[in-house]
């Protein structure tokens, strides 16, 4: 990064939420010299939600970011006048699930009739959870949400005010076994992915106009993301030490297992092992895609093609894990 | 800084005495010290056998700026010291149809009949004067302290306040401690006067007014109160000099 | 014109203006909905959707003005207390001004946390807020109140306390109206905020769930809903101050 | 004990009280550490972040003086205009009313969407919430001019402007200075909120990673930084009141 | 409600003219339509030719109340003209240093020496009313209007005063307008003594004072000078009654 910087082409990115394990591929990329090596210079801050970020980009505060590709679905829909484009899954499993605790009897979702379930409104599987719910045999109408900003949500079970919750499974999980010290058998998951929803997860997103004006910077970019991405696989330990470093309020052994929980539950699949790092398959993304438009009543429904390109991927062997 | 220097005198219940002296001799600041109002740093002020250390409670007072309360209406104004005394059990605090009465005889002995109702900032300067003095006189005080309470009246409005205060005090009993600038309105009222001079304020001399009480604005021309009025004049002019 | 017509008058008429400027502005400039939508779609949107935001309203103007009321009641109490001791002004003033430094929507979530979810927090938040600049312009109000004035009341043997109700209340009343403006706006953000946060009612509420269907023009309704509850809170007790100081003000 | 170190023991007294009770009623009531962690634990938590807390505070110090220097200039403008004048004060007054009664916290979003991540939504935001006390103290003080006061300026030929500088600043500035105290709180909540949700940087900053790690020790922490920077502003704002405006306080 | 009746009246330039009356006739707001400060409801106030609309600009004023600025000290109460004339670029402003030493001399004429730095609070009643006057004063003014400028002073400072403002209107012309109670002020100072009477208020007598001027402090025991006052005493009183 100490060499010209000013030949360097500059990249404003945001995150999907603060600089944690999860967030490991793209500071690796940083730290490690990946990105200034295809010459570029790419400040990365911080996100406000995954949602958020699809707004950011929209409105072009950023040029790129990491956000929720089932939110920028319904963006493209909603605003067809400057539709976004994801270009890198990073998330290829959502970590869409429901958390609750045994205590309250709920062993499957059936039991989480007349519950009380929080989440912020934005939250993605509180607003998938009719789909779930069709796909569990709940009636969808037959929980109540209640609104709560994020850091509200996992003390709320803990302390009664709700029955469940919805949100990421490896940032409620931990955050109710680490820091609530919840014993880990007492927390009861429901994995979206189990019931058949078939969704993608956060993905690296552009505006479709800025990427036609800037496809080798996005090719660049994807690259170097690769890069740190595979770092980060073989070594998520020294992921952590760049982690710390760029962020020293940082607690290295939460965000450890939090990396790895992502690893193991969300970013790397039998697909991911199939096809590689960053791409999809399409077929799979045409159900998600179906799935999506279904559950938040949208109007239209978007092809493959105007959801996700994998054009400016590095080519499939260099994504190749073992 | 010193304002005063020592200064020990004796009031007679019931008499009126008054304080005359140069500009900035330390009659104000004479008046709030009898009255509490300002702490003394050496020394003792005796009212009525016991030392004073905190504001007085039986007190009337008219300050030489009036100080009306500019949210009231001069009826209003004139009803405060009503409902101090009510508020504290004051066995001198009636009903408030008697107090109203009590004010619009007063406002109309000091020519402002018809004046209750209008606004302090709607008042001239001797006016506002006027309604101030009915202030410290409503609730029949034992003491009433006086800071140039005339100085903004003409003449003839002044000698009609003289007469009233004279009536007054042929009504009821209450002691009396005047600050003037008027040697003519101290011979009238007063059965003592101090004379002060400056740097410190201090008494320079007394004098008593030997005519008979009540007196008559004619007794004002008579020689023994023409003597001692140029004899005053003369006691301050030099003092003056002095400190120039 | 009269007076009272200007008033109301003059700042629609600007308001109006600005608002022409803004409708031309966003085709002009090609300015996306999701970053500034057009007043017209704003206000079809709010139109359309009147009845949700008249109930949430509603809820938000309880929970202010519970709030507030409660606000003025301390408010009154520490100013006075501020103002008429040194002692009590020395010893809690840095501990008041601390607090009040320490934004309230931090404290949000910890008052969710030991009151659970809903009106509660709201209230609180809508009172934390509120109380400081009653308390801050009532001490002010005292401790610069004119000695002669008090002087007046002394000598008639008035208490403290006393003289504080005649004199200081009455003096301080240009500032304390001034203060209540300041505050029912205060008490206002803070429950909305609180709505934000936590809560399933209320213009904050309405504004998060807005936000989170990337429905701009509802979020954008929601402030003008705000603006104008703030505006009409703000107007009541303009009146009251004129009534009440009248005699402050020279015209 | 001088007057001067009893404004700086009392409050320490006390505040060492409160924090004693606090730590005592901790274990008594068994109360979880997610609740309310026990002083000792945030003291220690303090010492040991004490790097990076400093860096966030002295982030968070520059943006809000940044914010509120504008904010105090803008407000004095305003409050003169309004003040000065009753057709601006009919014409803007009901319009600032509307904005101060939008919550900040649902500004920050839009700000955010213009401005990106970073110090410009901060500082913006801690201006936002400054200028308006200083707006409605210096109107206020302006509008209850005694008319004695700027008629000895009149006759003496001044205009309007004269008169503002020599009579209206100097009487005003009680009022504008007891503003000051409150802007400057404000400003630091403005630019604390906004570093909550769209900053790399600052205790707003700080607080929010440590309530994504449900590290409430810090996030505790993060508060009581807080009030200690807002003390200390406070003050440096009340000493420079007390050297402008000594006249205004009997004592 | 109507304060002032038609009242005409002409002043010619260099002159000193007096107003006195009963309290509350409209003398202070006589004054203060004659500044400027006030806006005339009816008719019209014509100052060197020209209809007055706004306040005056070349004018020396006292006020009843002595209005001093809280937050300056003495000297920079009298400082405060200075600032507005070198503002205005009026080519009486001249250096700080000149203003400085004129400020001193006047506030040691009036018996104030050393008072400079002193505050405004500090000083007693008639110490404000002389440095305000020291203020209407020290730049020079062509029109001086002053509402009872001696009211609070004891009788030698104020005759002090009046030979003050007579050496100063020797040394310089200008014209003057006084507000007064005093009869005897009235008299040394004024060509023409207008006496108001109330309800509304409105000139009831014009008297020329034959005297020449500058006059001294013995002619006022004139033969003259006695049957004036005399006669003004008489003029007022009556008035005073018809009101009651
Ligand atoms: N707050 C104060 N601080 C310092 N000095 C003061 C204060 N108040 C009054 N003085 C000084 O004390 C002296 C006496 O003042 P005081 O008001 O008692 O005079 P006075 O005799 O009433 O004069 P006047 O006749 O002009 O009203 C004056 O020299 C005045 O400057
Ligand atoms: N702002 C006002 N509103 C209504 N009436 C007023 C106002 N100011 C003065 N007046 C009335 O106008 C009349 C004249 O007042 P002004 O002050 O001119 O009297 P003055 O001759 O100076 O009396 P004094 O000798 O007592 O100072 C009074 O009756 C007074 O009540
Ligand atoms: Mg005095
Ligand atoms: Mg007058």
């Amino acid at each position: 990064s100490h060499t010209d910087a000013h030949s360097q082409t500059k990249v404003k990115f945001a995150l999907d939420w603060q600089i944690q394990g999860p967030q490991a591929p793209f500071i690796t990329a940083k730290a490690s010299g990946a990105f200034a090596g295809q010459g570029l210079d790419v400040t990365i801050d911080r996100g406000a939600g995954s949602q958020k970020t699809i707004e950011q980009v929209a409105t072009g505060t950023y040029d790129m970011g990491y956000g929720d590709i089932n939110s920028m679905i319904e963006y493209n829909v909603k605003n067809p006048r400057d539709p976004l484009i994801a270009v890198g899954i990073v998330l290829n499993s959502p970590p869409f699930a429901l958390l609750s605790l045994k205590k309250y009897g709920i062993r499957e979702p059936k039991d989480l009739k007349g519950a009380a379930i929080g989440a912020p409104a934005g939250d993605a599987p509180r607003r998938l959870w009719p789909i779930f719910a069709k796909n569990a045999g709940v009636p969808a109408d037959s929980v109540t949400w209640t609104n709560m900003a994020p850091p509200l949500r996992e003390p709320a079970p803990v302390k009664g005010d709700v029955k469940a919750i919805s949100g990421f499974y490896f940032t409620g999980f931990l955050n109710l076994t680490e820091n609530l010290k919840v014993p880990e058998s007492e927390v009861v998951a429901f994995n979206y992915s189990e019931y058949g929803i078939d969704l993608y997860g956060n993905a690296v997103v552009v505006r479709a106009d800025w990427l036609k004006a800037n496809p080798e910077t996005v090719r660049k970019f994807l690259a170097a993301l690769n890069t740190g991405f595979k770092q980060v696989l073989k070594d998520p330990k020294a992921a952590i030490a760049h982690i710390k470093a760029a962020e020293p309020l940082a607690n290295e052994a939460t965000e450890l297992k939090r990396l790895q929980l992502a690893i193991s539950a969300n970013m790397v699949n039998d697909e991911v092992k199939k096809h590689g790092l960053l791409g999809i398959d399409p077929a799979r993304m045409q159900r998600a895609i179906d799935q999506v438009v279904a559950s938040f009543e949208l109007p239209s429904k978007p092809t493959v093609a105007q959801v996700f390109t994998g054009a400016y991927l590095p080519p499939a062997s260099e994504r190749k894990i073992d | 800084m010193k304002a005063l220097a020592e200064v020990s005198l004796e009031i007679p219940r019931g008499a009126t005495v008054a304080f005359v002296g140069p500009s900035g001799c330390g009659k104000s600041t004479l008046l709030k010290l009898v009255a509490g109002l300002l702490a003394v740093t050496g020394g003792a002020v005796v009212v009525d056998g016991r030392p004073v250390t905190g504001p007085l409670k039986n007190v009337g007072m008219a300050f030489q700026n009036p100080v009306l309360l500019p949210w009231r209406t001069v009826l209003d104004n004139l009803m405060l010291p009503l409902e101090i005394l009510r508020e504290n059990g004051d066995p001198r605090a009636g009903d408030r149809q008697t107090w109203r009465d009590r004010a619009l005889t007063l406002l109309d002995t000091v020519g402002l009949a018809g004046a209750g109702d209008r606004q302090p900032r709607e008042l001239s300067g001797g006016m506002r004067q006027r309604v101030s003095l009915c202030r410290a006189l409503i609730h029949e005080p034992a003491l009433l302290l006086l800071d140039e309470p005339f100085a903004a009246l003409d003449a003839f409005t002044r000698e009609e306040m003289w007469e009233l205060y004279r009536e007054l005090r042929r009504a009821r009993e209450f002691t009396g401690v005047l600050v003037t600038h008027d040697l003519r309105e101290a011979v009238f009222l007063a059965q003592t006067i101090y004379v002060m001079s400056s740097n410190p304020g201090s008494v320079a001399h007394v004098h008593e007014v030997k005519m008979a009480s009540p007196r008559t604005l004619e007794q004002l021309f008579s020689a023994e109160a023409t003597e001692l009025i140029r004899l005053m004049r003369e006691q301050i002019r030099p003092r003056r000099e002095a400190l120039a | 014109m009269t007076t009272r017509s200007r008033r109301i008058v003059l700042p629609l008429l600007i308001f109006g203006a600005l608002l022409l400027l803004w409708e031309a502005a966003v085709p002009l400039f090609r300015i996306q909905q999701i970053v500034l939508p057009a007043p017209s779609g704003i206000a079809h949107t709010m139109v359309v959707t009147a009845g949700p935001i008249a109930f949430h309203a509603r809820h938000t103007l309880v929970t202010t003005l519970i709030g507030f009321g409660a606000a003025v009641g301390l408010g009154l109490l520490l100013g006075f207390a501020i103002g008429a001791s040194a002692t009590v002004r020395d010893a809690l003033y840095p501990l008041l001004v601390a607090f009040n430094s320490i934004p309230k929507a931090a404290v949000v979530p910890l008052l969710v946390m030991w009151f659970g979810i809903g009106a509660v927090p709201a209230v609180l938040t809508a009172f934390l807020l509120a109380f400081f600049p009653v308390a801050v312009n009532v001490a002010v109000g005292l401790a610069t109140l004119e000695a002669e004035l008090s002087d007046v009341l002394r000598v008639l043997g008035a208490s403290r306390w006393q003289i504080f109700r005649k004199v200081g209340v009455p003096r301080t009343m240009p500032l304390f109206f001034a203060s209540l403006k300041v505050a029912v706006s205060s008490a206002f953000v803070g429950s909305v905020i609180s709505e934000t946060v936590a809560s399933n009612a209320g213009i904050g509420y309405l504004m998060a769930v807005a936000a989170s269907d990337f429905n701009t023009r509802l979020a954008f309704g929601g402030l003008f809903v705000l603006g104008a509850m703030g505006v009409l809170l703000y107007g009541v007790f303009a009146v009251i101050e004129r009534r009440m100081t009248a005699w402050a003000y020279a015209d």
